[in-house]
């Protein structure tokens, strides 16, 4: 049955698909970067047909503007005409052959597999967080000592304190 | 209630890498060379407390996402102990080649927290945590030295695998998740008991949580990463790589594979099975044609990953009307650990006598240890001692272990992979007879004795009494794996069967 | 309607898509957009998952934050995986930024 | 038993162990300290050897001197409760002749050393390793202990023969001793990998968790897990043993290696091999053994004959002995697979003889090499007219090879002959031919090298000196008196073979 959330489904998942598409395909960085933008959105418009607002929100933050933007920082620091002719390994169609054998598998086990679903039910924003802070509270500490190692180890590697000729 | 008292250890780890961060930031460069010393004073005490703190003080946290228990406990011990053997290992090393020691050890410090959690996690989610934190610490410690491109490009390689292969795992979970509706070991296991067979979409997720796993420890084919990895990275850290995350990544496994998985052991028995076949091959034979010693250690390091998932493979038996029988698992999760030791301590050794023959980073060919039986008799016994405990004789403990494990697995109905096992260890005598030829028997370019310092000395001969010690009588090391594994194995050693017919 | 299924699927291709990029591209900034796709589809898989999965509440809630935590350390990763492409991309000159051929063994 | 006897075994075993490490404290300039150690510990092991050789009660038989420590638990769910690894330890009538035999090649190996100076302390260390193992071997009843001391005694060939040994110049083509020692390991490591997965199929199919040799005879192993371990066993303990076609490695391995080494190596370690296939193989599979007796038969011949025919064919002095060892271990594989009593304890006597015969040939020979710096057969002529003590050594090593009345080889020999002519009558007679051979070979050789004319080149050659004097005296001394009194080896012996053939006779 066709329903509206089933057009905006399909739509969303166009764009995530083409971007997506647009960054493993595209010869110039800085259209993939771009890509990678529009697929990120659509799966934030994803996120949103499943009531997971606060995450399709935390999608456009931290993807749409942290992660592109440190990306493209990077490709600014270097020097960008480098990275405009950009080429495949020869043996690309045994990759693109994977891939599309693991997505046949993956379809095939989706189609054979019965889950028990029920409807759509979003998930409230306090239990959420509560979960998150309360029972998950071990991994939320662990994932910010995560993020301070990737910081020191940032900057350990780029910064040119003491560095040699 | 949480008992966070339980949590202590983790919690002094992570203030003593905080504590050594400061400390680099506040002092001066004459003082700096006391880091490492306060990192292996802290990382002692913590062994010391959390061993008389936690013995016997057996809990979970958060409902079982994270369990403190002997098997927890021994892989604290045993990984705080490797860190503290790559610390010391590092410090001549650090102070010769590599600039920010502070930031060098504050990383390892919060590497070895990640490892510590990791053997304690009961959950995946836990679990992929703890070892992203292990990773992203290793991420940056193998591209430390940052003006050598084999140490940025052997980061680079890492990354992006070790990247990609956590996305591989993480879908894995989510199968997992969505499937199961748990990611909890235990909850996990009563799932699988009581489904009548496992639906494609759940195998797909196994499949893919395995192979996230086989590739953080380099099983073959996930393991194109490894030999450019170790050879590319400062050669502590090549012995930490080889030595602490596959410690800690089979600490994972084994309590994985044991809690949560082991009703379906008829499912992925095979599996595991084929990938060590694969893995113990590819890694001997792949160490045959290279000259250069540290990627000779990293291919020898990839087929002891093919026994150690031999072992792994090993913690079920299942008989050929498909009913599984748990009688024999201790003597598998035993084997493991054993041989997780004993390739701890003799990698560890080896990697440290390369570091400090080879003094030019980035050119380790095996000729550079020629009449090394010369130039330094003791360095040259420690290495052989390793590479002969790394073939399995004796009286090394790399042959109780391997004996251990292979006449564990046999005793499971794995007879083809023993004999398999058996004969890629014959072949791996020939590349490290390779390294004792180099070093007795083939004249030195360069004669003069290696001047080594009386720290380095002191470590090895540490290690070289281990590597003996616990060859001739590994009882009291057995005693504490056997204290471990009763904490993981479902079922004691009664004998009772998990009655589990499949299909 | 919407159904579980249509997460599913995607989630699979958008995961083989990024597979593709990781597996066949030479440019490691390029590889690593690929995995911060592959990190997504499994965030529509789980999402999906904790939408339509038949679980308690808290289970369910458990997809989402499991999403917090795949975002969080996907945004890790791309900082320090930026900073170490950084530093291979000084030593080695421009030229050679490619070559970190990752299918070599 | 008294004390002293309970601990003896392990006395005997550990003595070389500790002795290595006591000597890795030892400075490496200071080798006359090490040598006189060296010497002192092997006189005193050799003392202990004898000791046990006398104090076993051949009337009682069965094993004796038994003690056994825990060594390792092994979890499970074992019928006989948790019993693991132990360090069993014990001797019956087979094993006490080869302890004895050990004994005496390591005494005189360390003075036929006394000579290098090259890294002697590692050489010793080395060589103390290697005869640790092989007296493990002899003296474990649990068959981890007895693969541990296997391979601990394999380990140290490698760079004994890599550093010490030397290369040998065929005209055509060079032999180096760094292929010898390699070649040697690969083969003996292969064999153990066969033994190994038998021992491990073993332990998986007992079902009683302990390797305990004592233990697992009790079991009834199935006649197809018999059919299908043994020969794995005989093949992997065979290889060691030097069973044709897998002997290659041993001709090239013996001249490859220091004399002392090729002494033990010769000597006492091919025994390791056939004691391991009655040891592992006939004792705990009776059934397999039976049915695979005639293929042993049939290699055995082979190498009997073939050994002798290569020796004949040879240039190199060293080269000579080291096939006419691959020969004479084919009698003793031949005596094993008669599995008759006559030929089984002709097996173990030809194995004792020609332990102390081999190493007085190699003692020999490297005291000529010593000398004259070659082995070029073609070279020599008349030695004995400058050398009068080493060439009446070598007759007799020569005499006790070809089986002359009144040295051991005679007894040993016609023993196995019996047993065969009761059993495999055919190949009696042709092990007899392979005999005559080695008369043949060896008679010639005698009169090239030590007879006729004096070669012009070594008339300023010296005889030997009496360190040499001594320790060859010694072999000497034991190849006569087992060839004049066998009876006192022969009803040690025999108290052993009886056991074992009881076991056949039960199976069968």
């Amino acid at each position: 049955m066709i329903t509206p959330s089933l057009i905006l489904f399909y739509l969303a998942g166009a764009l995530t698909l083409g971007g997506a598409l647009g960054v493993v395909m595209g010869r110039n960085i800085v259209y993939a970067a771009i890509s990678l933008i529009v697929s990120l959105l659509g799966v934030a418009g994803v996120f949103l047909l499943a009531f997971a607002e606060f995450l399709a929100l935390v999608q456009i933050l931290i993807y749409g503007g942290a992660i592109v933007i440190v990306i493209v920082f990077a490709l600014m620091l270097t020097r960008l005409d480098e990275f405009q002719q950009l080429s495949e390994h020869k043996q690309w169609p045994l990759a693109a052959l994977s891939a599309l054998a693991f997505f046949g598998v993956l379809a095939a086990a989706i189609a054979r597999t019965a889950v028990t679903t029920r409807d759509r039910a979003e998930v409230s924003f306090t239990a959420l967080s509560e979960s998150l802070f309360v029972d998950w509270a071990i991994p939320f500490e662990v994932v910010s000592l995560v993020l301070l190692v990737a910081l020191i180890g940032a900057v350990v590697m780029v910064r040119r304190t003491g560095e040699r000729s | 209630m949480n008992n966070f008292t339980l949590l202590l250890p983790e919690f002094l780890l992570a203030g003593l890498a905080f504590l050594v961060l400061t400390a680099d930031f506040i002092t001066n460069d004459e003082r700096k060379r006391y880091l490492p010393w306060l990192a292996v004073a802290g990382l002692g005490g913590i062994l010391a407390f959390s061993l008389i703190f936690l013995w016997g003080d057996i809990g979970s946290l958060y409902g079982g996402i994270f369990r403190i228990d002997g098997y927890a406990l021994f892989f604290k011990a045993v990984l705080i102990v490797i860190g503290i053997f790559v610390v010391l290992s590092s410090i001549d090393y650090v102070k010769k080649n590599l600039d920010h020691p502070g930031e060098y050890y504050g990383i390892l410090i919060f590497t070895v927290l990640g490892m510590v959690l990791l053997a304690s996690s009961a959950e995946l989610l836990t679990a992929y945590i703890s070892l992203e934190l292990l990773s992203f610490g290793l991420y940056v410690l193998v591209g430390f030295d940052r003006y050598n491109p084999k140490s940025n490009e052997a980061s680079v390689k890492y990354m992006l695998l070790g990247a990609f292969s956590s996305a591989l795992m993480l879908f894995g979970i989510s199968q997992i998740y969505g499937l199961l509706g748990t990611t909890r070991f235990d909850e996990m296991a009563r799932v699988l008991a009581s489904l009548p067979e496992l639906s494609p979409g759940l195998i797909v997720g196994l499949v893919l949580l395995i192979a996230g796993l086989a590739f953080k420890v380099a099983a073959v084919p996930f393991h194109m990463w490894a030999p450019d990895a170790y050879e590319g990275a400062p050669t502590p850290v090549t012995a930490y790589l080889a030595v602490g995350s596959k410690a800690a990544a089979f600490a994972l496994m084994l309590r994985l594979f044991s809690e949560a998985l082991i009703p379906s052991v008829g499912d992925w028995q095979i599996i595991l099975a084929i990938l060590a076949a694969l893995t113990m091959t590819v890694g001997n034979l792949g160490a045959l044609v290279q000259t250069n010693v540290k990627r000779l250690l990293a291919y020898s390091s990839i087929g002891h990953v093919g026994y150690l998932l031999l072992g792994i493979a090993a913690l079920a038996f299942v008989r050929d009307d498909n009913t599984i029988s748990l009688a024999t698992t201790h003597l598998a999760a035993n084997g493991v650990m054993l041989h997780i030791v004993a390739y701890a301590i003799t990698n560890i050794a080896a990697f440290l006598v390369i570091s400090v023959v080879f003094k030019n980073p980035g050119n380790e060919d095996i000729t550079g240890l020629a009449g090394l039986g010369r130039r330094s008799p003791f360095l040259a016994m420690v290495l052989a001692a390793s590479v002969l405990s790394l073939a399995g004789l004796p009286i090394f403990v790399g042959f109780v272990s391997k004996f251990y494990l292979f006449n564990a697995a046999a005793t499971q109905g794995l007879l083809w992979l023993v004999g398999l096992a058996i004969f890629t260890s014959v072949i791996s005598l020939y590349y490290y007879l390779q390294i004792l030829r180099q070093m007795y028997v083939e004249p030195a370019e360069d004669d003069s004795p290696i001047k080594v310092s009386k720290l380095t000395l002191g470590v090895l001969g540490l290690l070289f009494a281990g590597m003996v010690f616990l060859g001739v009588y590994p009882a009291p090391l057995m005693d504490a794996i056997q204290y471990a594994s009763d904490a993981i194995a479902v079922v004691g050693s009664s004998g009772a069967e998990l009655a589990h017919v499949l299909d | 309607m919407i159904t579980l299924a249509h997460f599913q699927v995607l989630a699979a291709a958008l995961f083989a898509v990024g597979m593709y990029g990781v597996l066949s591209r030479r440019s490691p900034v390029i590889i690593l957009m690929a995995i911060e796709l592959m990190l997504n589809a499994v965030n529509i898989n789980l999402i999906g998952f904790a939408a339509f999965g038949d679980f308690p509440e808290a289970h369910r809630t458990f997809g989402q934050v499991l999403v917090v935590f795949v975002i969080t350390i996907a945004a890790a990763e791309l900082a320090l995986a930026v900073a170490i492409i950084l530093r291979l991309y000084r030593n080695k000159g421009s030229a050679n930024v490619d070559d970190v051929n990752i299918m070599k063994w | 038993m008294t004390m002293f006897d309970s601990y003896i075994l392990f006395i005997i075993t550990a003595l070389p162990l500790v002795g290595a490490a006591v000597m890795l404290f030892i400075p490496a300039h200071r080798q006359d300290i090490i040598r006189w150690f060296s010497a002192a510990v092997a006189l005193v092991v050799m003392a202990f050897t004898f000791y046990v050789f006398a104090a076993y009660d051949h009337e009682a038989g069965g094993f004796q001197f038994m003690r056994a420590w825990n060594w390792l638990e092994l979890p499970g769910p074992w019928t006989l409760g948790s019993q693991g690894i132990q360090l069993g330890l014990g001797v019956d009538g087979i094993s006490v002749p080869m302890v004895m035999l050990t004994g005496i090649v390591m005494f005189t190996g360390v003075l036929i050393s006394w000579k290098i100076v090259d890294r002697a302390k590692e050489f010793f260390i080395l060589y103390f390793l290697l005869l640790g193992g092989v007296f493990g071997v002899f003296v474990a009843l649990d068959l981890f202990f007895l693969f541990f001391f296997y391979e601990l005694s394999v380990v140290p060939m490698y760079l004994l023969i890599a550093v010490w040994g030397s290369s040998t110049d065929f005209k055509t083509f060079l032999r180096t001793k760094e292929y010898s020692a390699m070649k040697l390991m690969l083969y003996l490591v292969a064999g153990s990998v066969l033994i190994w997965i038998a021992l491990v199929a073993i332990f998986a199919e007992a079902g009683l968790g302990t390797f305990s040799i004592l233990a697992l005879q009790e079991i009834d192993f199935s006649r197809n897990f018999q059919l299908i371990f043994f020969p794995l066993l005989m093949i992997g303990f065979g290889i060691l043993a030097g069973l044709w076609p897998f002997h290659t490695w041993s001709p090239d391995g013996h001249v490859a290696a220091p004399t002392a080494v090729s002494m033990v190596h010769a000597g006492v370690l091919m025994k390791l091999g056939a004691y391991g296939i009655l040891r592992v193989g006939v004792f705990l599979m009776p059934e397999g053994a039976d049915r695979w007796m005639p293929l042993l038969i049939g290699l055995g011949i082979v190498n009997v004959l073939y050994g002798a025919f290569s020796a004949m064919g040879q240039r190199d002095l060293k080269y000579v002995i080291g096939y006419s060892s691959v020969s004479h271990m084919g009698l003793v594989l031949l005596g094993i697979a008669t599995l008759h009593p006559l030929g089984l304890g002709g097996a173990v006597l030809q194995m004792f003889s020609h332990g102390v015969m081999t190493a007085l040939f190699f003692a020999v020979v490297g005291a000529v090499y010593d000398r004259t710096h070659t082995r070029d057969i073609a070279m020599f002529s008349g030695l004995a007219k400058r050398m009068v003590v080493v060439a009446a050594f070598f007759v007799v090593a020569g005499l006790a090879s070809l089986g002359l009345p009144g040295t051991s080889g005679f007894v040993a020999e016609l023993l196995i002959f019996l047993g065969l002519f009761q059993t495999y009558p055919i190949v009696g007679v042709l092990a007899v031919i392979g005999a005559a051979i080695t008369a043949v070979y060896i008679l010639r050789l005698l009169a090239k090298v030590f007879f006729g004319p004096l070669d012009e080149r070594w008339k300023d050659q010296t005889d030997a000196s009496p360190i040499e004097k001594f320790s060859a005296g010694i072999l000497v001394v034991f190849i006569l008196l087992v060839g004049l009194f066998p009876f006192p080896f022969m009803r040690v012996i025999d108290s052993g073979v009886t056991t074992l053939l009881a076991r056949i006779t039960g199976a069968g």
